[in-house]
């Protein structure tokens, strides 16, 4: 059903008793928006404070002084996560395309590859990432590499980026096959090469379908950077960990989560308003 | 000196790890450098007999994986209450014992009240009982308590201790020192209700400096410790840090 | 002179035979309608031609060279053969002039400046210039059918295989498309077209072929076959067909 | 463009010289893809034991004797993943769908709702699963529930599956906002509901089309299930660290690879095979 | 008796009027044709009359009711008022007849048996009986568009919206639509037919409307606006048509 549009009440038009009706209907339901979602938060601030346990529980989770005293350590180990998501997301999305197109190939003379892309997916999804990242980090450096050739940051991104492209070229397959076949036809029939093909007419309609699952990868790869911390580096997960175990009190985890709020949700938004502006464009 | 000259990662200056958080009694503060709390105070003493002063020494902070992990490893020796285990020797190398640790039993106070003083084996199995993962205590738990429901194993103490707060686990084993410590400053709804008696044999946890396989190391530190023990040094250590064990009831659980 | 060959053509989708072995020859700048009924096998044939589809037996010869056997590049083939699809298949996530001028750089290396006067002088002879910078699916049924017949044509090729081109078009832009067809014809353009309409056929083919089943049944020039077919079925066909009420 | 059929060699008719040769070039590439395999297999056995760690390596990783002895243990512990998965899995695809189907809400009545279901994803995608876990697992339960209700199976089971249903949510998104307006409309134009437009339109096109983005979730959950382990229940991988802390080796955790292995594997080239065969029927 | 009543009907797409404010009456059983160029707007008006696009102004009565206002159930609008669309639009992940039974049972309620009873006799009545087990991406378009039609007529609608039923068929099924087209008529079914086959318009309409660009220049009986139109502009859209070449 068509969406109705807010287009007339932007340009400020005099409304016609149609319009006038719709955006009475829009505003009275952002105000029940409003109104349902405080009750609710209400209810919350109300109801959980009377629970027998609450004030152990909101100690352990939520110390405001401890979080102060926390922060700046914590945002200064974040830093290690966005330098490492920095170099690993581009890697594991070029990566994840490599093996995605290994995949999809269908010419029986390029069938190794085909086989290789799927040993290599069912491998690095079924085995954990943690004995992946125990394995490529102290396992390669341990066959006798020296520095800085040992580093774990190198050898942990490369674990978390062969783990990651494992499942983020399944959802790129996902993504090119749905493309409808008549698509191809139609472009092989103006003379594209098959990698033509897949680079100008596939891949640009896949992206846009599989926008947020591709970033779902990006939301969870930034805070499984962490694993890296199982091989050395302290970034903010690690950290909090630390402050965990040293104050026995799960608030640095708050002050954690609060940091990574502060990127995804940005992020995530984003990127909808660049599926949504794209989708206009296209469908009206 | 002169044992460990040439033995170390660099020259002059002797690198020793611990755990990222170092834990009061054995760390105070998480603060090795400043020498206080047990194995920070044995660490650098230790050192001062291998001719590193306190200037020379440097730290570094280690998972337990990575002081396992086979590639070349960041510090000289690692101490962290490590148990000598038989098991880990093929990957890794102890130094003899620095401290034998008496356990100790930790409850919630609740389970304190209701189990009063009945301490039979029964009662005590009956418990649910929580771990840190990996630790000893975990291993005593299922090897020697043998407990009847399953046993819930955490990342660590802090973990654990939250899990009892969470009337999720009702018991843990720990050393005594740490039991001391938890239920003093960390946990004071905690309740020691007894320490286990020795059985000499492996379950009994005894704390060594954990080495790269191999190291030349090794046989200088056991030398210095052996020291330290016949002259007292390791005793008067004891004394200072960890608190006394006096006044805690034995618990027998037969054999 | 010949241009494109077809020799005993068959293809089977699993126990469905579609085209029965069938031989058709196509000289230089002619144009061939083919007509038969709904699921006869004619779009099937054209994409058999242009390569879409694996042939199960059979050759295709242009220019005498066999385009068929296995291994050869299909693209070099489809460089030189253009078509258009019944169902038109334009590239939703590109405006119109992008669907247009794509493949002129990129295949024909084309300058962009030069793709685009070409693409505009095309959208103008269909009166879509105002819908350039539009995207497909934002087109009428008729506009897409229009940007579709352009884009092939952009590609300037020396063959086209043309699908029911004028089916979502008005008889007024059909008049279009003939006269296009026709200036095509008069550049020296080879053209296979299928279509429903007689009327069409009969104005513009040289030849008209007749599709029955997934056999060629008849192929002479429109006079002949729209009043004294050879064979029966045909008759039925058209008599059927031009006089359907 | 087509791929060859095998059908031919199947039904065991005379082939034509074209389908011949066409037999020849397939298994021309796959003895190439057996050898090539080979060729790469005999390089890593030959050259990898010549580093100079690798002893080390072999002996931390791969110790034949402590994977015999480790293995029963790991098994018995790998029960326990199997369970949780078999209920987190069913109320993760359910929950993902609501959260989804709140998110598509295109009426202003229902705003509220697609208001929460975008604050839902990305509160708990953004929160790291750990804190998700702790505060789910420790917290409720520590609020005063008393046994049975304060299980760790069950708020562990609760929490993962809050924060899985966050990100599948989102490849459920994706999936129905791929499937063409025109099929709703064609839908609607029947007279069905918005509800059946969903159900028996989107949806049943949407899943075989992120059927392996589906099969990425399953894949990374039954191994997500070791999250449990932070609060308290002993899964194959909190089995395996048990070990390796025990020994100072990781070859448990290969075991436990092993077993993740035996159901990974097969699970995703069945949905494959289902997925192939799906398509066959509809495109030929 | 009119059915169905357009009042003023007013439709955007940003700065782009497709419907100038449009009003038509048709009567029970009445058949309009829609005609006009390709662009001008009859699918549109179509869609809008089937609460498939939100419409800027004006009234849609059916039975003298508005079923326009804001709010107005949409369901139970279009279970009375049938659509064929233009682009077919057919269901991909069902056989030809799941295509046309899941309405039926579902939202008739009709029985399973019955349901596919009345498919397959529509079904054979098309020539597709023994398509019924196929998937619709593996039909021709011809056989397509008789799908689309045949799951409209499953439903047995008051009204039917049809956008160009006939464009992919050949002339012979032309025939055979036009048959089925009489026979609802017959049956008191009320038709809105938007087509660019003037014959066929001539043959089987009450009324012919002629949009051009968004309005309605002229409605009137067949024989008048074929031979004396009131309109200058219909007049040489008509001429343009009949005699294109
Ligand atoms: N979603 C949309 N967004 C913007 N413009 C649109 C949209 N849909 C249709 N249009 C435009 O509206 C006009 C009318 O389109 P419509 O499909 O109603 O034409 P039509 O009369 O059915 O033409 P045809 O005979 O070619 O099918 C066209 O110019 C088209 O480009
Ligand atoms: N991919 C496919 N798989 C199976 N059968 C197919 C496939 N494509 C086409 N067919 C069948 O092959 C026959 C010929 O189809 P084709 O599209 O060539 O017909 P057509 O002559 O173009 O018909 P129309 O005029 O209706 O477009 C039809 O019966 C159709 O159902
Ligand atoms: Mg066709
Ligand atoms: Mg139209």
């Amino acid at each position: 059903m068509a969406s109705l549009p807010l287009r007339h009440e932007r340009e400020g038009v005099t409304l016609s008793p149609r319009a006038a009706y719709e955006a009475a209907l829009r505003r009275k339901s952002i105000r029940l928006a409003v109104v349902s979602s405080l009750a609710f938060a209400a209810a919350v601030v109300i109801f959980v404070p009377m629970a027998p346990g609450w004030e152990a529980v909101r100690t352990a989770f939520f110390n405001w002084d401890l979080l102060v005293e926390t922060f700046p350590k914590l945002l200064q180990a974040f830093l290690i996560d966005l330098m490492l998501f920095a170099w690993c997301a581009p890697a594991i999305l070029v990566l994840a395309l490599v093996i995605a197109l290994m995949r999809n190939i269908s010419s029986p003379t390029l069938f190794p590859l085909k086989v290789f892309a799927i040993f290599y997916t069912d491998l690095f999804r079924s085995v954990p990432i943690i004995l992946t990242v125990y394995i490529v980090g102290f396992g390669i450096p341990g066959l006798g590499l020296q520095a800085p050739w040992n580093s774990p940051y190198l050898w942990g991104s490369v674990a978390l980026t062969l783990t990651y492209s494992a499942y983020l070229a399944e959802v790129y397959r996902s993504g090119i096959e749905s493309i409808h076949k008549s698509q191809t036809s139609a472009a092989l029939s103006l003379g594209f090469s098959q990698g033509d093909v897949m680079r100008f007419i596939i891949l640009p309609q896949m992206v846009s379908r599989i926008m947020p699952a591709i970033m779902n990868f990006m939301v969870s790869l930034q805070k499984d950077v962490a694993l890296l911390s199982f091989i050395g580096p302290i970034e903010v997960l690690r950290q909090a960990n630390v402050f965990k175990a040293l104050y026995a009190n799960f608030t640095p985890y708050v002050g954690a989560a609060i940091l990574f709020l502060c990127i995804t949700i940005p992020a995530t938004r984003f990127s909808d308003y660049l599926i949504a502006r794209e989708r206009a464009r296209r469908t009206g | 000196a002169g044992c460990a000259d040439g033995k170390t990662m660099t020259s002059g200056v002797l690198t020793i790890a611990t755990g990222n958080p170092a834990y009061s009694p054995w760390v105070m503060n998480d603060a090795p450098e400043s020498g206080e709390g047990y194995e920070a105070a044995v660490a650098l003493e230790l050192a001062r007999r291998l001719g590193f002063e306190k200037s020379a020494v440097a730290w570094v902070r280690t998972s337990f994986d990575e002081a396992i992990q086979p590639g070349p490893k960041n510090f000289d020796f690692n101490l962290q209450q490590f148990s000598i285990r038989p098991e880990r020797a093929q990957a890794i190398d102890f130094s003899d014992p620095y401290y034998l640790a008496g356990k100790a039993l930790v409850v919630r106070k609740d389970v304190a009240e209701r189990l009063g003083s009945d301490l039979s084996a029964e009662k005590i199995r009956d418990l649910q009982f929580g771990g840190a993962s990996g630790q000893t205590s975990a291993i005593f738990i299922s090897k020697v308590i043998k407990p009847t429901k399953d046993v819930l194993l955490y990342e660590d103490l802090s973990d654990v201790q939250a899990a009892m707060m969470a009337n999720q686990a009702e018991a843990t084993v720990v050393d005594v020192p740490t039991s001391l410590f938890l239920t003093a400053v960390r946990y004071p709804d905690g309740r020691i209700v007894g320490q286990f008696a020795k059985s000499n044999d492996e379950t009994d946890d005894k704390f060594g400096l954990l080495f790269a396989k191999g190291s030349p190391l090794k046989d200088c530190a056991n030398k210095a410790l052996a020291d330290m023990k016949a002259d007292g040094t390791l005793a008067n250590l004891e004394a200072t840090w960890l608190n006394k064990k006096a006044g805690i009831p034995v618990i027998d659980l037969g054999k | 002179m010949t241009k494109l060959s077809i020799r005993n053509l068959r293809k089977s989708f699993g126990a469905l035979e579609v085209c029965k072995g069938i031989s058709l020859d196509l000289a230089k700048s002619e144009l061939i309608c083919l007509i038969g009924g709904s699921g006869s096998g004619k779009s099937t044939l054209l994409r058999c031609l242009n390569l879409l589809e694996h042939i199960d037996d059979g050759e295709i010869l242009l220019d005498g060279e066999d385009i068929s056997v296995p291994g050869y590049d299909p693209e070099r083939v489809r460089r030189r053969i253009g078509m258009v699809f019944q169902s038109y298949n334009l590239f939703p996530h590109m405006s119109v002039l992008k669907n247009l001028t794509l493949a002129q750089t990129r295949i024909r290396k084309t300058p962009p400046a030069e793709a685009k006067d070409l693409a505009m002088e095309l959208l103008l002879r269909f009166g879509l210039a105002d819908k350039a910078e539009t995207y497909p699916d934002k087109l009428s049924g008729g506009q897409q059918q229009r940007v579709a017949i352009a884009r092939a044509l952009a590609m300037e090729p020396e063959i086209l295989l043309l699908d029911e081109i004028t089916s979502a078009l008005d008889p007024e832009l059909v008049g279009e498309v003939l006269r296009v067809v026709r200036d095509l014809k008069a550049q020296g353009i080879t053209m296979l077209l299928a279509t429903h309409e007689m009327g069409f056929a009969r104005s513009v083919a040289d030849r008209v072929a007749f599709l029955s089943g997934g056999s060629l049944l008849e192929v002479a020039p429109p006079e002949k076959i729209f009043t004294q077919p050879d064979h029966e079925q045909t008759r039925q066909f058209l008599k059927r067909v031009l006089d359907p009420i």
